[in-house]
């Protein structure tokens, strides 16, 4: 029989495998901050952006909701990740900024400084 | 129209409280989880909604009524259409709640846990609703407004109004 | 600051650990930045100074960014080496090169350079911010459950519970009962039935981590409850949860369900003999459920009115049966130290209190958020440090920790590590967390009002002295707010507070005093002030203040028409007066003035 | 096996007490009295007042006595000036939210609180602020509820749903704006209210009192054109002494009867005729359903709360309930038919009222269907505080009057009719008497000590010729539940049940006198010595069997004919209706919190 550590090593591989099939591999990686606080300072809207994004064709994109960091004055917030790169965390995000973030950014690579939190 | 939602409303309080007497021996101990259901059902609790879960529950009515009344969270009377739930937390007290609670209560005419005669607003006090960053808050039904100030917050109101007016009249 | 628009190609981190025995970070940096200026690197990144890593048998520490290179044991000698190699060359000095892997340190990767978080250390937020929590997966990616799979593998009920006691970790939920301690006593008690309780009734106002610790990651919290109740032989769990946290209710329902779903709750965990499941409880809007024997009389379906203790709920708890309650950072805390081990988990901390604490800081500091850190962290790291300082250039006043059980400590506290221990020598407490800070623009009276007020309203009005007690400090505090304070009235307070504070019969009627008590010590002047001078120094008490026009006034007049008390006067086009005698301090004229021609003194 | 012993140190002497008891417990035995106020020994620890606080070194904060356990070496300290002064400004925090009406209350001069706050030296007040305000609920006509006077200590709460499980009161609302109140704050008298008054025997303020009727009974008393009938219940005359310092178990039969008298009633007739009377119908009905006409166990009527009671709760039961009405309101039938023929006198004339143990008579007197030609067979109830007090008032010299027979032709009355006051006593009475109607031979050994005494449920068998009769025994209304739903699980079980809605019976009754400064309410062994008051009457008594009373005899040759008469069903005999108030709950799982 198998023991409860075997079970849940098997369980990680498992999970691992559905990440990585919905796309964590990709190059980028947005996480937008989705808990109450983050929701009320509208993060709900800048999601909305993202996803629409997505499905309208934005590629090699990752995305995923996260709970709240912690940094309530700032919020909403939105994360870049790329491996190898200093993850980028932008602050006091709307849905002009998460357009020009998809524009910029993810799209142009260009990571927007004035709006990442130091 | 007005009954047959009301029949439709305790059916499915009924059945809530069916399958708790199904799943427990303890039925006593769901009662404030019944208390919710029925609150979130009718807006409120009724003494009709109260008896209904004495009958069926076997639980004491003066023993709800207690209950009922010992929680802040369910409410006695029928609600106004908006709920405006001002949070007077520590931080946005500090923030200047106090001053935002003045305001609306001079532009509703009302008092925490009343309703506007038009029966349009309701006004309630929450602890703390997590939105510390945006202190002062106010959460209007299940919207969160920050950052407010007393010439915002009457804006807000009236917009509410102004929409309300316009689903009227439209 | 950004003089330099150029790319930020690395970022370096020296542990700077509040209370590091190494202590070298300032010295490290010093080095560096002398390397990098010598390489011509000086603009292409940045140095950051983080609290405490957790890896102090390997420090000093330095971290290098992009890669989350740690280096381990570093001296002096080997920044040269370090800089050369890895940031000119890109590649890394594997000899320096630790293999540390904590389950925290995921958040610092992605954080660290965060001026607010780096300074931070993540045990029970580690993963908050960085999972999508409604994904089992990803927790499950991240070492998720592993803990439940090792203890249900290779360790016996009384061994969890002495790990969890060699922890030393401590109840975070107010008064810091050793946690291990309170698990001995319900596995020891022999019962049919038995109550595991997650307590995430977070009723403080301005306390709000449990919810954001539910929200960002509810699966620790099931794991650890998992966990506990494999420990004291439980088979039911329950989470008693604000009905007003709607996301954070929905979340953990889904949490409950994808565990079920995984076998990770329910009959038979993961192929053992332990059989757990958890159940939601909401609460409905009552502070005072905080209190265990409060918590467990609302679970039972009945006012939340506090009962005397012995017996305690290990003994006597839900349903008459053995019940063990902890709070939600408590329980966060338990799968990392069951995979982390209790010796690493020690020596994060101070002597007695070990491991970190999450405080949701507030007030009139710049930067507000939720804030965890190593027991020990001084008041001031984490109000000037973390917290960036007062808003607006206002000078700080005091800082309220522990809500409204807790007490203002004014600037000479600002060095008090935190600890049990020191708060409450200082007059306050830990809590659960919540900590305001409070400029020179808030008057301290209003602000023992204040929480006062709060506490008499979420007095369960079970016993005389907090009911009817903390009715009569109101109405001593609202009278001397108003102007109408006696001699002998801060007398009454004190010993109206002491008798609360020994008298009550539940830990809200016992420490409903301490925002009184701690202000009457730390800022009695204030309170002589409004009672002998009638004046309030931060202008907040609207009737001590005096209302005067000044000589921007043009006579238009708009005050004297609204002032309800007449006690205006003056001629059109020439400067108005107002009657003190007659002024009721309504602040109207204040507000209609268009010339900021009425001041308040 | 010798007992074992921990030491404990009060006030830095040690003492030799056993392990497992409350630090009070152990206090009393050794003569310390620590003060209290929500502590009740029948009841539930509330923990709620906090007067009985005490220190105990080592702890932090007050220990409250009530409730914290002794343990081996233990140091408590009873009357520092530390914790005389924590107590001081305790009670003084009650009185500060209660009326300062002490001369005008009801309960002045036997009031706890005023008497805590007299021993705690309370003589200026340091924290008055704003006192409750709500208004007095007078719709009940037995129970007085006024919530300024409640300084919350719960006990009536429990008394309600603990002992009496009829849970009608409950705590509403929270802290400051704590109140005690029937569900939705509706009238005491469309609650469930059983009107029982043991709310009023527990409370240790006026919060819940009696409705009043002594100033309407003096008018009355005044009035030349009436005729004042008084008549007296068994247990009035087993407590009413203790209202004048007498100590309990001492029966005050005779000078009753003289003090009532005096008062101004033109006749003063005995409770106990009437109970005489009401074992001749219940006894005769009870052979009838035994011989198939009607259902078993017959369930006795007696008790007026308990009647609400079954009529709200076991409405499924109420043809197992004795047809017969109660002793008072068969004397009062009585007295407005048979009595008026004999005096020559129109019935309306005469003015019927009950001195009683009880304040759910008061209730029971307004019964519509109880009235007899249109006329209230009794037209006013005082309880026996009410009557210490007018006769007090009056200024009849109670402890020295020289006691006086009841009148004829309603005043004689049998032992069996003087025990119909303790819980037990109905069943022994009509066992005296069904024994003899239905074996033809009189039953010697009378006293049915298996009734006898205060164990919530009691039970016996007597065999009459050669059939066996089980009966069962209960008082206090939630052990009657208790035992009803016995019965109605196991319908054969039991052939007759008594039920007394007060415990102890009427002797604990909801108008008995209030406990004096070194007692408590209801405290077992005053019920006990009131009981044996009663015991005694019995056994001094030359009849000790209700068919033997001359004057019922007379009363059936004279009027009614013969027990269950057509005279005697019109009436002596009622009906018991379904009862629906709101707070209603059918009796099952949960009854008490």
């Amino acid at each position: 029989m198998m023991k409860p550590l075997d079970i849940i090593r098997k369980k990680r591989a498992e999970a691992i495998n559905r990440i990585v099939g919905k796309g964590y591999l990709s190059t980028k990686r947005v996480y937008v901050g989705m808990a109450t606080c983050e929701i009320a300072a509208g993060s709900k809207e800048v999601m909305e952006v993202f996803k629409e994004a997505v499905n309208k064709g934005l590629t090699d994109v990752y995305l995923s909701q996260k709970g709240c960091a912690g940094r309530c004055n700032l919020e909403p917030t939105v994360e870049v990740i790329e491996e190898g790169k200093i993850p980028v965390k932008y602050g006091k995000v709307n849905e002009e900024k998460a357009r020009e973030i998809i524009e910029r950014h993810l799209k142009g690579g260009e990571v927007i400084e004035e709006w990442v939190i130091k | 129209m007005q009954t047959s939602l009301e029949n439709d409303r305790m059916a499915k309080l009924k059945k809530y409280m069916a399958d708790v007497l199904e799943k427990t021996d303890r039925p006593e101990s769901y009662l404030i989880a019944v208390l919710h259901r029925a609150q979130n059902l009718f807006g409120y609790l009724s003494r009709d909604v109260m008896d209904e879960i004495a009958l069926t529950m076997n639980i004491p009515t003066s023993h709800i009524w207690g209950v009922a009344t010992f929680y802040h969270y369910f409410k006695l009377k029928p609600q106004g259409k908006h709920s405006i739930a001002i949070c007077l937390g520590t931080a946005c007290y500090v923030k200047g709640a106090g001053d935002i609670l003045r305001t609306i209560k001079k532009e509703l005419k009302i008092g925490i846990g009343e309703t506007t005669e038009d029966g349009f607003f309701s006004l309630h006090e929450a602890r703390c609703l997590g939105a510390c960053g945006l202190a002062p808050v106010v959460m209007i039904d299940d919207k969160i407004y920050g950052e407010l100030t007393n010439q915002k917050i009457i804006e807000i109101i009236n917009n509410y109004r102004k929409r309300d007016r316009k689903s009227k009249e439209g | 600051m950004k003089k330099n628009k150029s790319k930020e190609n690395f970022i370096i981190t020296l542990c700077d650990g509040p209370s590091c025995i190494h202590n070298k970070s300032k010295e490290l940096k010093r080095d560096i930045e002398i390397q990098l200026e010598k390489k011509g690197l000086s603009d292409n990144g940045r140095i950051i100074l983080s609290g405490c890593l957790g890896m102090c048998s390997k420090g000093p520490i330095l971290i290098v960014n992009p890669g989350y290179t740690i280096y381990g044991h570093v001296t002096e000698k080997d920044i040269p080496e370090i800089v050369e190699s890895h940031l000119v060359k890109g590649k890394p000095v594997s000899r320096l090169i630790i293999d540390e892997d904590h389950l925290y340190n995921r958040f610092f990767r992605v954080f660290g350079d965060v001026g607010f978080f780096g300074k931070q250390m993540r045990i029970t937020l580690r993963n908050c911010g960085i999972i999508d929590p409604e994904s089992i997966d990803d927790y499950i990616s991240l070492r998720g459950y592993e803990a439940i799979a090792k203890i249900l593998s290779d360790m016996k009920p009384e061994e969890v519970i002495e790990e969890v006691k060699r922890s030393g970790l401590r109840g975070r939920g107010g008064a810091g009962f050793p946690t291990g301690m309170k698990w001995e006593f319900t596995a020891n008690q022999k019962s049919d039935e038995k109550y595991v309780i997650c307590n995430a009734d977070e009723g403080d106002p301005g306390a709000f981590m449990d919810r954001s610790a539910i929200e960002g990651d509810p699966h620790t919290v099931i794991e650890g409850m998992i966990i506990g109740g494999y420990a004291v032989g439980s088979a039911k769990g329950i989470v008693y949860i604000r009905a007003e946290y709607p996301l954070a209710i929905t979340r953990l329902e889904k949490a409950i369900k994808d565990a079920r779903d995984s076998g990770f709750l329910g009959e038979n965990i993961l192929g053992s003999d332990f059989s757990f499941d958890i159940e939601i409880r909401l609460g409905a809007g009552a502070f005072v459920c905080g209190e265990e024997t409060a918590l467990i009389h609302s679970i039972e379906g009945s006012r939340g009115m506090p009962r005397p203790r012995p017996p305690y709920p290990s003994v006597n708890g839900l349903f008459g049966k053995p019940t063990l309650i902890n709070n939600v950072e408590t329980w966060a805390n338990v799968p990392v130290i069951i995979l982390d081990s209790a010796d690493w988990f020690r020596k994060v901390g101070t002597e007695k209190s070990k491991g970190t604490k999450v405080f949701a800081l507030a007030g009139k500091v710049k930067n507000t958020g939720l804030v965890e850190v190593p027991m020990g962290t001084t008041l001031r790291e984490i109000i000037f440090d973390i917290g960036g300082g007062i808003e607006k250039g206002k000078k700080f006043k005091a800082v309220q920790t522990g809500g409204p059980s807790g007490g203002c400590l004014p600037e000479k506290y600002l060095d008090t590590p935190i600890d049990y221990e020191s708060l409450a020598k200082a007059g306050s407490i830990m809590g659960s967390g919540g900590m305001i800070v409070i400029d020179e623009d808030s008057c301290m009276v209003n602000i023992a009002k204040f929480f006062l007020e709060f506490t008499q309203n979420e007095s369960c009005g079970k016993c005389t002295p907090c009911r009817e007690g903390t009715k009569r400090m109101l109405e001593i505090l609202t009278r001397i707010t108003e102007g109408k304070g006696e001699q002998g009235d801060i007398e009454k307070l004190e010993r109206l507070g002491n008798l609360i504070k020994k008298a009550s019969l539940c830990g809200l009627g016992q420490s409903a005093p301490n925002p009184v008590l701690s202000t009457l010590t730390n800022f009695r002047e204030e309170y002589e002030e409004h009672i002998k001078h009638k004046k309030c120094r931060a202008g907040e008490c609207r009737l001590l203040l005096d209302y005067v026009i000044n000589d921007k006034c043009v006579g238009c007049g708009a005050c004297k028409r609204i002032c309800p008390a007449g006690a205006v006067s003056g001629n059109p086009k020439t400067p108005h007066v107002i009657d003190k005698s007659k002024c009721i301090k309504c602040g109207q004229c204040y507000e209609i003035c268009k010339f900021g021609a009425v001041d308040k003194k | 096996m010798e007992k074992k012993t921990i030491t404990i140190y009060i006030n830095d002497k040690p003492y030799r007490v056993e392990p497992e008891q409350t630090v009070m417990q152990a206090a009393d035995k050794l003569g310390f009295h620590i003060p209290r106020l929500c502590y009740h020994p029948k009841l539930s620890i509330e923990g709620a007042c906090r007067v009985c606080i005490v220190q105990v070194e080592g702890l932090k904060n007050y220990a409250a006595s009530c409730s914290y356990p002794v343990s081996d070496g233990m140091k408590i300290h009873t009357n520092t000036q530390e914790i005389r002064r924590a107590r001081r400004d305790i009670v003084e925090l009650i009185l500060d939210n209660h009326p300062l009406d002490c001369h005008t209350c009801d309960r002045d001069g036997n009031c706890e609180l005023q008497r805590l706050a007299y021993s705690m030296g309370i003589k200026k007040r340091h924290f008055e602020g704003e006192k409750k305000s709500y208004d007095k609920d007078l719709s009940s006509p037995s129970v007085v509820r006024d919530p300024d006077k409640c300084i919350l200590c719960g006990r009536c709460v429990r008394i309600c749903s603990e002992i009496q499980k009829v849970n009608a009161l409950r705590q509403a609302y929270r802290g400051f704006k704590t109140v005690v109140m029937p569900a939705y704050n509706m009238p005491f008298s469309e609650s469930v209210c059983t009107t029982c008054g043991q709310c009023i025997n527990v409370c240790p303020t006026a919060s819940f009192i009696e409705k009043n009727y002594t100033q309407e009974l003096f008018e009355k008393l005044s009035d030349k054109s009436l005729i004042k009938v008084a008549q007296v219940a068994p247990s009035v005359r087993a407590a009413i002494g203790e209202a004048f310092g007498i100590p309990p178990g001492t029966a005050k039969e005779k000078e009753t009867a003289a003090a009532l008298k005096r008062l101004g009633f033109d006749y003063v007739f005995d409770t106990q005729f009437s109970a005489d009377l009401t074992i001749m119908e219940e006894a005769s009905e009870f052979l009838d359903r035994l011989q198939g006409k009607g259902r078993l166990p017959m369930i006795t009527s007696c008790s007026s709360a308990w009647m609400k009671c079954m009529e709200q709760f076991y409405p499924d039961l109420i043809e197992n309930i004795s047809t017969c009405k109660s002793p008072m309101s068969m004397m009062g039938a009585v007295l407005k038919t048979h009595f008026p023929e004999k005096i020559k006198a129109a019935p309306e004339k005469i003015f019927s009222v009950a001195v009683m143990c009880c304040t759910a008579k008061k209730y029971e007197a307004q019964r519509p269907e109880l009235k007899i030609n249109g006329l209230n067979g009794v037209d006013l109830v005082v309880t026996t505080r009410e009557a210490a007090w007018m006769i007090k008032s009056a200024g009849i010299d109670f402890l020295n009057i020289k006691g006086e027979e009841f009148d004829h032709p309603l005043g004689l009355s049998s032992g069996a009719g003087a025990i119909f006051g303790t819980t037990g006593g109905v069943m022994e009475a009509a066992i005296r008497t069904a024994y003899e109607l239905y074996t033809g031979e009189t039953l010697l050994d009378i006293e049915v000590n298996e009734l006898r005494g205060l164990k919530g449920i009691k039970e016996g068998k007597i065999v009459m010729d050669g059939k066996e009769i089980r009966v069962a025994v209960a008082h206090g209304l939630g052990n009657a539940c208790d035992l009803l739903d016995i019965a109605r699980k196991e319908p054969g079980k039991y052939h007759f049940i008594e039920v007394m809605g007060c415990p102890g019976g009427c002797v604990g009754g909801g108008g008995q006198p209030y406990a004096d400064a070194n007692s408590i309410p209801l405290d077992e062994e005053c019920l006990k010595l009131r009981a044996k008051a009663l015991y005694d009457l019995d056994r001094n008594r030359t009849i000790r069997r209700s068919h033997e009373n001359p004057d019922v005899q007379r009363l059936y040759k004279e009027f009614l004919g013969r027990p269950l008469s057509e005279l005697s069903h019109k009436i002596l005999h009622t009906h018991y209706k379904k009862k629906e108030p709101k707070g209603i709950i059918p009796r099952g799982l949960v009854r008490a919190r």
